[in-house]
């Protein structure tokens, strides 16, 4: 039995990176410490996609990694516009040889960040965002507001780790000295530890935002007695708290991008915050979802200009979230292939889109079984990033830390994995220019 | 580097550091490296035309988390420069704010082969280290910001020098950085609480001030065999008024003894920091105070920052000067403070030349490269992006190369420039020498790089070259501009990159860093204190805080011995 | 006058994937003094791969053109997916018969463009000047930026003949848009200039506004929290409430106009 | 005619848990379920563990009722997977981003049978 420790936890955008594991003959036995349920769940493992496999008339038949990867460059290669999507829950060496990828077949590339926070960087993209790392928050927040997020059950450790319940430099006592405030529509398990509650009535958020500005301008007596379910009285309240605050933060989740206005309610959020700024230090900050999903950003950005539903089709970058993002790309049935890594869109896509999905060849890059391999014409499992191999992720607050190996595998990395395919795809390309000539 | 022999024949040679001035002369290149005689080359024909060691940039801001964050909330930029991939290069977007790949291809096409990032946040150096294993053809390196770190302050506070020492070392090893930066100290701290500070305020519950921090940075740095001397961004930045700042701030190491013969500090930017007046109403050029104080003193240098008019992206740990910029604007604005370390802002700034500030801040700029009398003093930057991108280069150096050009640019912009600047009574210009010192010869002195092949042509150098298409007696600054932005050719480790201004390969760069050596005694009585650091306050552990091995796959290491 | 027929091909996007065209390279100004021959052989991207106008579109001229002005150009068949008509024009005249697929009148300057049907996304996106006309309804961002910009529309004319979506005219600094129908969410959003008429009803207008000037000729739900009533009005005989917005934006930038019934 | 009622999705610990295990029982018994007030257990007559026709208008699908204190009267979640993105609109209004909270649908008490999750994803290969 070996102990490891500062195990990096590859789940969700907390990150967290003082795990302890115990692994025995090559598996991981124990979670000791550090980890949530979620991330002990995946560190202690699944069933796994068990061979590379190519479905011949209706089922999937096993084959070889070779096999596998040629089968995939050959979809790829002759496509007019394939899709290439998913990346967020590898490692950042995998997205690069993805973006290479796509630059080279002309390809859409996008993340899962487009039915996840894309809304948030639009909204960035238009006003900005005042922020800090976790650590900050951790030393000294003595505000938090969760907007939207319910940390309880989708980021098990955010307010132990980082937020209300940590214990920093100038806030020594934890919790004690700190305010909660939760807005939210259901009252979460989250919402019940709050000193504040705010029920707002669904779909009204835009709104809150812009009474909440106006009131920390100084306009209250423009706002009406109610705001999207919420008193006067209580808004009142809460511009007092943040005024008062020394630090305050707002942890916004999909609660707030994924109902109507999206990244308007964002963009409202920011300018909320820049509004509390005028008082005191106020920052704000996107819960994102999968532990790399602001890595496959970061990666994206710096290669391409742009962080995610990229059109590489004219051989330089088109960026135009709505249009060629995923989701509109299958609706529209716009797509005739589509590699998919990391990620499950049989599982989180809406069902029109899946619907196009399942028509064209689908490849799946992926360490577990789930929906989409239900459908998928080209099936290459992967080893688990952060359990299997190592590799560079970006946590919520965009800190890179390095995913650590724990045990061996025979599985392929995704980022070999991708430049198997990307070789093959060369060599392909490479067969057809002698061609022509 | 290519294996193969490389023969330059016939160039007008501009090599400072050798004394080159305008000599006809070939250059020989085997194996990457510059030798005395080649028997087999290729050969390439300079007949004629310029032909300079391959530029040295001391301070652009390239690569990592804040500029990275200034391209995504800057899709319009992005869109600005957008070109198609190619056989050798990938695609390209991005004018202020360019993608990596444009980066290192732009750069290349100027003739530049070495660029220092500016500024890295220690806490999230592997990211620039990503970045710049993503920048083709060109070196780099990278400077960690240790200003406004507690672990710092602590140490200044206490008085301990050899412990500050040992902490220094340890992180530019932690973050396989190249030396000691220093954004707004003790005034980015002082942010995390929207605060900011002046040079002798103290800073909100560390109790010291900048001035003390920036002095002790001085002393620990000369601790070691530094290439360079610390890199300071000093506090007031962007304020009407702070020439006294600057020069108060010079002061500070004026009694240090650098290790070798460079100077103690090197001042940053320095357009952004040669302000008079008290508002933005009565606001002008102090670059004369700021120039007579640079030519009687030896233990600062300076870089630019000079002015490119258009729009722009400003980025800068700086977090409380892009705040108030944000103000002025009311543009969009990333702030990113960073635990226990340092912060950064970023937001987009347009310069116009029929505003009168910035007129007058564009004069600056000039102002400061042509009243500073020695050159070696002066290195040529646009501070990139923050007062315009790199790929403005050629027109600073066609405006110190023509007055003619000057005065015509003047003549369109707010006559301020005549009232408040002192640009339009200055005669002198450069010629091709002093631009190779500015771009080459001072910049890889600075850095101490030219002892590591860069920045000059002699036997043992690196093949960097670039070959400038215009003869040394062309006058004409439209023509100067072109030549100085698309080489006729740029060869890099004895590689042509870029030829008659394309990018026709696109090999690796390599990563400088320098590791400190400090007395394993004094390193271990630091831990104690850095581990507490980590245990209670960082929201990583310490045994993930290093840059691993495999962020710098092209490792160029310089070791910094202990001046015992 | 001289009229250009294209006609979109069937098989072009009647396969399992409906690949867009994207034809910016087939404006009046563009085509203007081409022969057929030429028109046909003109690039236009489908997919991934660039192909010759005439392999996508059945191609016609008739006539003569003096100049740009007098080129029309009539684009027939199955639009939906034909991406960018119209797209940078300066002059002439595009005539669409049928839907027609996003940014539709995008960055156009000059000349007249009138769709037969509805448009998706992004119509008249950053429009600096000429008419675009649809008559059935526009999909979201009409007239708006492009990402990350602060200006949108700045000159010119819209006319939609049925609803519009999200965000019309965000960022509009300039021109004039009208909708017969009703507008969904956040009309005007961030607008600094220009006039938006809404005849229908609209939801969350004005937001984040600080110039020009929105008139909701119907019903508006979820009246902004941050505007600040002014005076009652009356515009063409009927009463209108005259609020200035949005303090949200602080009162010193708010100075846009909202016109509610 | 159903009951009309205001649809959200979204996290829960036990979807987490089972993010890599989809085709679990585990997650089928998490994810295939609807959330409700008790009041509206009560008003559509449906016990716990009922089967319940969610529809919208993009389709329709068949969950489990489960009864969640918090939750307001009008308001029903699904948690996020292949069950409720059945009936989620793939309109993204130019943003890119499906709007999977706030949707307006329909609900009632049913006999149908909740699909298992390969047999849902047979209705799109059709």
């Amino acid at each position: 039995m070996v102990e490891i420790t500062d195990v990096v936890c590859s789940l969700c955008g907390c990150v967290c990176d003082d795990i302890v594991v115990e692994v025995e003959d090559n598996k991981v036995i124990k979670v000791k410490k550090g980890a949530c349920s979620v991330g002990k769940s995946k560190l202690m493992g699944h069933g796994r996609i068990e061979s590379p496999a190519i479905r011949e008339n209706g089922s999937l038949k096993d084959c070889s990694y070779d096999e596998a990867i040629k089968k995939a460059a050959e979809i790829l290669a002759a496509a007019r516009r394939p899709l290439l999507y998913g990346w967020s829950s590898t490692v950042c060496e995998a997205d690069k040889v993805g973006v290479e990828l796509a630059e080279e077949i002309g390809a859409v590339i996008d993340n899962t960040a487009s039915v996840c926070h894309g809304p948030s960087v639009l909204a960035i993209q238009d006003v900005g965002l005042p922020s800090c790392t976790l650590g900050e928050v951790k030393n000294r927040a003595d505000l938090v507001i969760y907007w939207g997020a319910n940390p309880a059950a989708a980021h098990a450790n955010h307010m132990k780790r980082y937020s209300y319940i940590s214990k920093g430099y100038w806030t020594e006592e934890g919790k004690k000295n700190k305010k909660l405030v939760v807005v939210d529509v259901r009252k979460t398990a989250t919402a019940k530890m709050a000193d504040v509650f705010l029920q707002i009535e669904q779909g009204k958020d835009y709104l809150v935002f812009s009474a909440l500005r106006a009131m920390l301008y100084g306009y209250e007596d423009v706002v009406p007695e109610e705001v999207g379910g919420i008193s006067k009285k209580d808004l009142l309240e809460t511009v007092k708290m943040m005024k008062e605050a020394k630090f305050g933060i707002i942890f916004f989740g999909m609660g707030v991008t994924h109902t109507g206005a999206r990244h308007n309610n964002i963009v409202n959020a920011i300018q909320t915050t820049r509004a509390a700024h005028t008082h005191t230090k106020f920052n704000i900050m996107p819960m994102r979802g999968h532990y790399n999903v602001a890595g496959i950003n970061q990666v994206c950005t710096w290669e391409t200009g742009y962080p995610f539903a990229v059109d590489l089709s004219r051989g330089y970058a088109w960026y135009n979230p709505g249009e060629v993002s995923a989701t509109d790309l299958l609706v529209r049935r716009e797509c005739d292939a589509a590699l998919i890594i990391a990620s499950d869109p049989g599982a989180h896509f809406p069902g029109e889109s899946i619907r196009h999905l399942a028509k064209i060849p689908v490849i799946q890059i992926d360490p577990f079984p789930n929906p989409t391999t239900e459908f998928a014409d080209v099936v290459i499992p992967a080893a688990i990033s952060g359990v299997e191999a190592e590799g560079n992720v970006y946590r919520m607050d965009n800190i890179p830390i390095r995913l650590r190996k724990l045990v061996d595998t025979e599985y392929m990395a995704d980022e070999e994995i991708m430049k198997g395919i990307l070789g093959e795809v060369r060599a392909i390309k490479g067969k057809e220019e002698i061609e022509r000539r | 580097m290519v294996e193969g022999e490389l023969l330059i024949r016939n160039g007008v040679v501009y090599d400072p550091i050798n004394g080159v001035n305008g000599e006809k002369k070939d250059i020989c290149i085997r194996d990457g490296k510059v030798v005395e005689e080649v028997r087999n080359p290729k050969v390439i024909d300079a007949e004629g035309r310029v032909v300079m060691p391959g530029g040295v940039d001391i301070h652009a801001h390239i690569a990592g988390g804040k500029v990275n964050a200034g391209r995504l909330f800057r899709p319009e930029d992005g869109r600005k420069g957008r070109e198609a991939k190619t056989k050798v290069c990938r695609a390209q977007s991005g004018y202020s704010v360019p993608n990596t790949f444009a980066t290192g291809y732009r750069y290349a096409k100027m003739g530049y082969t070495f660029v220092m990032e500016a500024a890295m946040p220690p806490l999230a150096a592997r990211h620039t280290h990503e970045e710049i294993v993503d920048i083709p053809i060109l070196d780099n390196a990278a400077m960690p910001l240790i200003d406004n770190n507690w672990m710092t302050m602590d140490y200044v506070k206490s008085g301990d020098m050899d412990l500050l020492a040992a902490y220094v070392a340890w992180i530019i090893k932690a973050t396989k950085g190249y030396g000691v930066k220093i954004v707004n100290p003790g005034g980015t701290e002082a942010w995390a609480w929207a605060k900011n500070c002046d040079l002798n305020d103290a800073v909100p519950y560390f109790d010291v001030t900048p001035a003390e921090i920036i002095k002790s940075l001085g002393e620990a740095n000369e601790k070691f065999e530094m290439p360079h001397s610390i890199h300071v961004h000093g506090n007031m930045l962007g304020h009407p008024g702070n020439y006294e700042v600057t020069t108060s701030t010079y002061d500070l190491v004026k009694g240090i003894k650098p290790y070798r013969d460079r100077p103690t500090m090197h001042a940053t930017h320095t357009q952004f920091h040669s302000y008079g007046g008290t508002t933005w109403g009565d606001f002008e050029s102090k670059a004369g105070a700021i120039a007579d104080y640079v030519n009687k003193n030896e233990h600062v240098s300076i870089d630019l920052g000079s002015v490119i008019l258009g729009d722009t992206t400003t980025m800068t740990a700086d977090g409380p000067m892009e705040y108030s910029l944000y103000q002025i604007t009311g543009r969009k604005w990333t702030n990113h403070d960073v635990e226990l370390e340092t912060g950064s802002g970023i937001t987009p700034f347009l310069y116009s030349g029929k505003v009168s500030v910035h007129t007058i801040q564009w004069a600056i700029g000039q102002e400061l490269a042509l009243l500073i009398k020695d050159p070696w003093k002066v290195a040529l930057t646009t501070d990139h992006p923050n007062a315009g991108p790199f790929i403005g280069y050629p027109i600073i150096i066609s405006m110190l190369m023509s007055k003619r050009r000057r005065d015509e640019s003047a003549a369109d912009m707010h006559k301020a420039i005549y009232d408040r600047a002192a640009l339009p009574s200055i005669d002198r210009e450069y010629d091709l020498y002093e631009i190779a010192i500015v771009t080459r010869g001072m910049t890889a002195k600075t850095l101490g790089l030219h002892e590591h092949g860069k920045g000059h042509l002699g036997v043992g150098a690196d093949g960097d070259v670039a070959i400038y298409d215009i003869s040394p007696e062309e006058r004409d600054a439209g023509r100067i501009q072109k030549a100085f932005l698309n080489t006729k050719y740029t060869i890099k480790g004895g590689e042509v990159v870029v030829k008659d201004g394309e990018v026709v390969a696109a090999p690796a760069g390599k990563t400088y860093f320098v590791t400190p050596e400090c007395d394993p005694k004094l390193t271990d009585e630091m831990m104690d204190k850095l581990k507490d650091k980590f245990e209670h306050y960082y929201s990583v552990t310490f045994a993930n805080y290093p840059v691993q091995d495999a962020y710098v796959p092209n490792p160029y290491e310089i070791k910094a011995p202990w001046r015992s | 006058m001289q009229t250009i027929r294209l006609k979109l091909k069937e098989e072009v996007t009647g396969g399992k994937a409906r690949i867009p065209v994207d034809v910016d390279s087939l404006t009046p100004d563009k085509l203007f003094g081409k022969s057929e021959a030429e028109i046909k052989a003109v690039k236009v991207w489908w997919g991934n791969r660039e192909e010759d106008t005439g392999d996508l579109f059945d191609v016609s001229v008739e006539g003569e053109a003096g100049s740009a002005e007098e080129v029309k150009i009539v684009m027939e068949g199955d639009l939906s997916r034909v991406k960018h008509i119209g797209d940078g024009m300066k002059a002439g005249e595009i005539e669409a018969i049928g839907d027609v697929d996003m940014h539709c009148g995008a960055m156009m300057s000059g000349g007249k463009i009138t769709v037969k049907g509805n448009a998706d996304c992004w119509a008249g996106r950053e429009m600096r000047g000429g008419e675009l006309i649809i008559e059935g309804d526009a999909g979201d961002n009409l007239c708006a930026m492009y990402r990350g910009e602060m200006t949108g529309m700045t000159g010119g004319k819209v006319t939609v003949g049925g609803d519009a979506g999200e965000c019309v005219g965000q960022y509009m600094a300039g021109g004039e848009i009208l909708i017969k129908g009703n507008a969904n969410i956040l009309t005007g959003l961030n607008m600094k200039g220009g006039k938006i008429t809404i005849e229908g009803d609209a939801i969350m207008p004005g937001a984040d506004m600080t110039g020009g000037e929105i008139t909701v000729k119907g019903k508006v739900l979820d009246m902004m929290p941050s505007f600040k009533f002014v005076e009652t009005t009356r515009i063409e005989g009927e009463e209108y409430k005259k609020y200035i917005g949005d303090l949200a934006m602080t009162e010193k930038r708010a100075k846009g106009v909202l016109y509610v019934k | 005619m159903g009951t009309k009622v205001k649809l959200i999705s979204g996290r829960t610990i036990v979807q987490g848990q089972n993010l890599d295990n989809k085709l679990s029982e585990e997650y089928f018994n998490e994810v295939a379920t609807c959330e409700m007030s008790k009041e509206d257990m009560e008003r559509l007559g449906v016990a716990a563990e009922g089967h319940v026709k969610v529809k919208t208008s993009f389709g329709e699908v068949v969950v489990k009722a489960k009864e969640k204190a918090g939750t307001p009267a009008g308001i029903i979640f699904i948690p996020m997977g292949p069950w409720v993105n059945a009936i989620v609109s793939g309109d993204t209004h130019g943003a890119g981003m499906p709007q999977y909270k706030g949707i307006d649908a329909e609900i009632e008490p049913t006999e149908e049978e909740v699909l298992h999750v390969k047999d849902l994803m047979k209705t799109y290969m059709k």
